[in-house]
């Protein structure tokens, strides 16, 4: 499993420094939780470490492969699969159809192969085949054939986190990949992000429910106002008075 | 008979599209009280002042000002029973220059004289912008920002203020500092304020009541003296 | 020689101010291309010919009557198709696509009902002048100064006028515009209004120099447009200046070579900005990029 | 009723204008209903195959099938030309450079004498031959249309059901969760888009060598826009939607026709129709008369 990390990381936004030096080594099959305020810089983080957004200075790591200037695609097809705070799926084709697009190395998205179609009609049996499997993992199974746009909040928080898996990702970025979800459906998502790590998959994600963090996080980052108030175990971390500070001044 | 309460809301149920945000939120804020409501992200903090203030539509419960029911509210009706509204992070209209701004704030008052009235007395608590009424509002810091947001709502002198998270953007030493002018004005001017906010210690410094929304629902509400205690706050909060 | 190309690239310069500031003037309010806004430069020459020449209006009071009768058809067009689509939130595409077919539907409308023949509000003759070995008819001058003034004038209003505030306010930011009760849908329809009028003053004043057909509002239009890019299409006084800019550039491209070109050089530029510098001239933000 | 033979001539044009205008929809529907890029430069593609054809078969004596495939490869040089630089844009300003385009390459036919002969455009287009066999009659042209145009609803068909199509529908939806997902959407969107200037120009080839004369008025931005309206009005986003639309906006100007206007009258309606239809549908109807996709409703 190739290693995650930043270095001397900066952005700021029209005066506003958003992240602020940053080094941080994010540790492989581990699930890490980013913390902070509203405004503290973790989504802008995540823009950067995926491509969207790029660093005044600094530079991103995959193993020893620079990505800092890779555009946002190239970075996904490096295994760096992101969710996005605003819930984004295509909600008007079936949910099967989301799976397959996020599949990768696919010959029918050749011009050559979408024309020719040779061996397509295979790889698309591979690949709905392993569509299938993530969604039966995530407990879509049924829903294959609705509408994305016809499942509930939550089921299309676990179909983004469905994707994700569908892209062949070993590094996964969820921004807020509970928020707003009904308890048992979030304690649902969590339990599968436990599994993803015991598979050995790297786990970055956003929270604001500190009791989430406290479940389910091997490692946590406080972040405030793009600087790392405070980073270890949860249990440590979380009584730290910094802690507190940063969410409660 | 009690004090009719400024702003009453029972149930309220709303959210955007498909997503259900608010699931039944009930709140009510005395003459001249200031309420905090405190929660995650998510948890509908932003949604239930854009619900009140009508600039987002109410899917189920009621909403009554000073006693009297609204129906479906639209901002220009809440402006007219005086109840004024800052959008997160102190927007201002950056293009427009401080006065400018100001003359936006007073748009729905009616004579010109009391639109001058209204912009001098905002403009007398907050002595920092009267060097700058000719500035661009894009060109000041944050706190003048926080500054010109605020008077802009107080020039139509509200009964009620909605303030959404005032302290965003702001340096960790301006924060106290703009929730102690925001105390200042509710006092002087009787103005009732409910103000969301994350920074949660120093908002209970100047609430006298608190309500923590935690996933579109209230999970507390009480004074603020209830949750001066860390271990309380912690076990509320986090 | 050149100081003809520079006075013709000042006189088409002006004209095309007037249709790119009333244009970005919109575009500033409204974030779509509002492509019929090239109708409804047609439909303002046109109008002054109907109360000029076929219903001997004296001069004056036909220009007044077809400025304000065009700035009620772009108001019309806003409140009875723009609005209701704003109201179902569509994309910019679908707005895009209505306005070009409200743009095909006014020309041809104007066709239909006038002719394609050329028709003309040139009555009386224009003495040339002589300036600095250039020729320049009365007409010509008056057009430059016309329009210098209304673009001036439209700038005072936007910049000290109430209603100059309130357009740049929701232009700025609608939705705190809406929190401090400003009705906004009420400001996009005078702003279309606005714009209308400004454009049926740039056709009418170009219509006493050159004749008009139904197609003259394309070929402004377009010219407007480009203007309004290079200049920056945020900033009125960076129209004006594109204006010009694109003005000289056409005059001059038609020293070096064969006049038919002109419009083409302009839109290989209008390409080179697009690319290089969407934000054109004065413009501030990086508009027309990819942004999450 | 028998049909007398200029009656019969008159069906024919009629049907091989609608295979020409299907296949100029069927092409622009890849850009706008597959992949929500508007533009309005598909007339000039369109020019691009016809010129093409035009100047190779009168100066050069090319035969038929060579100046069609030669025809295409201007056009997919010319779209590689453009889009490169161009596809970066979104939304309004990608249409204007679109819009830019078509004014270059409209300017390039109307004003080229040296080339294009200009306003005058080119005369004695041979008509075509294939394997020695010139095609004069107008039923076997109706023939070589229908070949094209179901060759063409083949490419296109092929496109939107396989993997790339799904990726196409992903950049119309939300560009910017498809690039999550790992897809280069420039990439996607350069080859759509040289796809469908090629298939365009195929459609100018057939009416160059079909009228034997071309002149700059057949491509103007009017032309791309009456395009537009036939993807729109038809159905964007669905297999049959632009040929219905076709087959709707080429025959109902010919029925104006029988109404006995004068000729210029009757052009007017004619585009006051297309405009007409294409404001009401966008407004009450997006997704066509017979498509599923409302352009994002």
């Amino acid at each position: 499993m190739e290693s995650f990390r930043c270095k001397g990381l900066s952005k700021s936004f029209d005066g506003v420094r958003a992240i602020a030096d940053l080094d941080i080594e994010f540790p492989s099959s581990e699930i890490t939780s980013i913390i902070g305020p509203n405004g503290a810089g973790k989504t802008t983080l995540i823009n950067l470490l995926t491509g969207f957004v790029r660093p005044d200075v600094g530079r991103c790591f995959l193993g020893e492969h620079d990505i800092t200037r890779l555009a946002p695609d190239r970075i996904a097809r490096l295994g760096v699969a992101r969710t996005f705070q605003d819930l984004k799926l295509i909600l008007q084709v079936p949910v099967l159809d989301n799976m397959m697009l996020a599949r990768p190395h696919q010959a029918g998205e050749t011009l050559i192969g979408a024309l020719l179609r040779i061996g397509v009609a295979k790889e698309e049996m591979r690949n709905r085949d392993e569509a299938i499997r993530l969604l039966r993992l995530v407990g879509l199974e049924e829903k294959a054939t609705d509408l994305a746009g016809e499942l509930s909040y939550g089921q299309q928080k676990l179909l983004t986190l469905a994707c994700c898996l569908a892209t062949e990702a070993q590094i996964l970025l969820l921004d807020e990949p509970v928020a707003g979800v009904h308890p048992d459906m979030a304690d649902k998502i969590l339990d599968l992000m436990r599994t993803l790590r015991d598979e050995g998959k790297l786990i970055l994600f956003i929270e604001h429910d500190i009791s989430a963090v406290r479940r389910i996080a091997d490692h946590v980052i406080v972040l405030d106002h793009g600087k790392v108030r405070a980073q270890g175990p949860p249990r440590e971390v979380l009584e730290r008075p910094e802690i507190m500070e940063a969410y409660l001044a | 008979m009690p004090e009719a309460s400024v702003l009453e809301v029972k149930n309220l149920v709303s959210g955007y599209g498909k997503r259900e945000v608010l699931k039944g939120v009930s709140i009510n804020v005395a003459s001249i009280e200031i309420l905090a409501i405190i929660g995650h992200n998510g948890a509908g903090k932003t949604t239930l002042l854009k619900a009140i203030f009508g600039l987002i539509p109410i899917w189920e419960g009621e909403l009554s000002l000073n006693g009297g029911t609204m129906r479906s509210p639209n901002p220009i009706e809440m402006l007219a029973h005086g109840v004024a509204y800052v959008p997160q992070g102190n927007r201002v209209f950056t293009e427009l220059t401080v006065r400018e701004n100001l003359e936006m704030g007073g748009v729905t008052l009616r004579s010109k004289a009391s639109l001058t009235e209204g912009i001098e007395r905002a403009v007398d608590m907050f002595p920092a912008l009267k060097l700058k009424l000719h500035r661009t509002a894009g060109t000041l810091s944050g706190g003048e920002k926080q500054m010109l947001a605020l008077s802009n709502a107080l020039v139509l002198s509200p009964r009620l203020l909605l303030l959404d998270e005032p302290s965003l953007g702001l340096a960790p030493r301006l924060v106290s500092e703009a929730l102690m002018r925001i105390k200042q004005i509710s006092t002087d001017s009787r103005t009732a304020v409910l103000i969301v906010e994350q920074k949660v210690r120093e908002v209970l410094k100047i609430a006298d009541r608190v309500c923590v929304l935690r996933n579109g629902r209230v999970s507390f509400s009480g004074p603020s003296k209830d949750l001066v205690d860390e271990t309380k706050l912690r076990e509320v909060y986090l | 020689m050149v100081s003809q190309l520079l006075l013709n690239g000042l006189i088409a310069g002006s004209v095309y101010a007037l249709v790119a500031v009333s244009f970005s003037l919109i575009y500033r309010t409204v974030r779509f291309f509002h492509f019929a806004h090239g109708g409804i430069y047609t439909a303002g020459a046109y109008l002054c010919f109907t109360f000029y020449s076929l219903l001997r209006f004296p001069l004056f009071l036909a220009v007044i009557c077809a400025v304000l009768l065009t700035a009620v058809l772009g108001a019309g067009m806003d409140i009875l198709i723009y609005r209701p689509m704003r109201a179902r939130h569509v994309s910019s595409l679908v707005l895009l696509i209505v306005s070009l077919g409200l743009l095909i539907i006014s020309q041809n409308i104007v066709s239909l009902v006038f002719g394609d023949a050329t028709k003309t509000l040139r009555t009386f003759i224009a003495q040339a002048h002589d300036i600095g070995g250039a020729r320049i008819t009365s007409v010509q001058m008056i057009i430059i100064a016309v329009s210098a003034a209304v673009c001036a004038l439209t700038w005072l209003l936007m910049q000290f006028s109430y209603f100059g505030r309130l357009m740049r306010a929701v232009a700025n930011d609608r939705e705190l515009s809406r929190a401090v009760g400003v009705r906004n849908d009420r400001v996009i329809m005078l702003v279309f209004a606005l714009g209308s009028a400004l454009a049926a003053g740039a056709a009418i004043l170009v219509s006493f120099d050159t004749d008009m057909t139904p197609t003259i509002g394309f070929g402004a239009l377009f010219m407007g447009v480009v203007a309004a890019i290079i200049g920056g299409i945020d900033s009125m006084p960076g129209a004006a200046l594109g204006a010009v800019f694109v003005g000289l550039v056409q005059q001059l491209a038609a020293w070096k070579l064969p006049t038919e070109w002109q419009d083409a050089i302009v839109f290989v530029i209008l390409i080179g900005f697009l690319v290089l510098r969407p934000q054109g001239l004065l413009g501030k933000r990086r508009i027309g990029a990819e942004t999450i | 009723m028998e049909l007398r033979r200029s009656d019969l001539d008159y069906l024919l044009h009629i049907l091989i204008l609608i295979g020409i205008y299907a296949i100029l929809a069927m092409s622009l529907d890849l850009l706008v209903g597959h992949t929500g890029l508007l533009s309005v430069a598909h007339a000039a593609f369109y020019g691009l195959g016809a010129y093409s054809a035009a100047l190779l078969s009168v100066h050069f004596g090319i035969p038929f099938v060579l100046s069609v495939i030669l025809g295409m490869l201007t056009a997919i040089l010319a779209s590689l030309i453009f889009s490169l630089p161009s596809l970066r844009l979104h939304d309004d300003y990608f249409v204007i450079a679109t819009f830019a385009f078509q004014m270059i390459l409209f300017g390039i036919f109307n004003n080229w004498t040296g080339m294009t002969r200009g306003p005058f455009g080119i005369p004695g287009i041979p008509p075509p031959s294939i394997l020695g066999l010139p095609i004069r009659s107008r039923i076997a042209f109706v023939f070589l249309v229908v070949v094209f145009a179901v060759l063409c609803f083949q490419i296109v068909s092929r496109i939107s059901m396989s993997p790339f199509g799904r990726v196409l529908r992903g950049i119309r939806e939300d560009e910017t969760f498809t690039r999550a997902l790992g897809k280069n959407t420039v990439r996607f969107k350069v080859l759509i888009f040289a796809v469908s200037a090629a298939l365009a120009a195929s459609a100018g080839c057939l009416y160059a060598q079909y009228l034997s004369f071309i002149a700059p008025t057949s491509f103007t931005v009017m032309e791309s826009i009456l395009v537009i309206s036939m993807v729109v009005i038809g159905g964007a986003g669905s297999r049959w939607g632009p040929i219905v639309g076709a087959i709707v906006l080429v025959t109902l100007p010919e029925a104006l026709r029988f109404v006995g206007l004068p000729n210029d009258v009757a052009a007017n309606l004619r585009q006051i129709a297309y405009g007409g239809g294409l404001v009401t549908m966008m407004m009450f109807r997006p997704q066509g008369l017979i498509g599923k996709y409302g352009f994002g409703r």
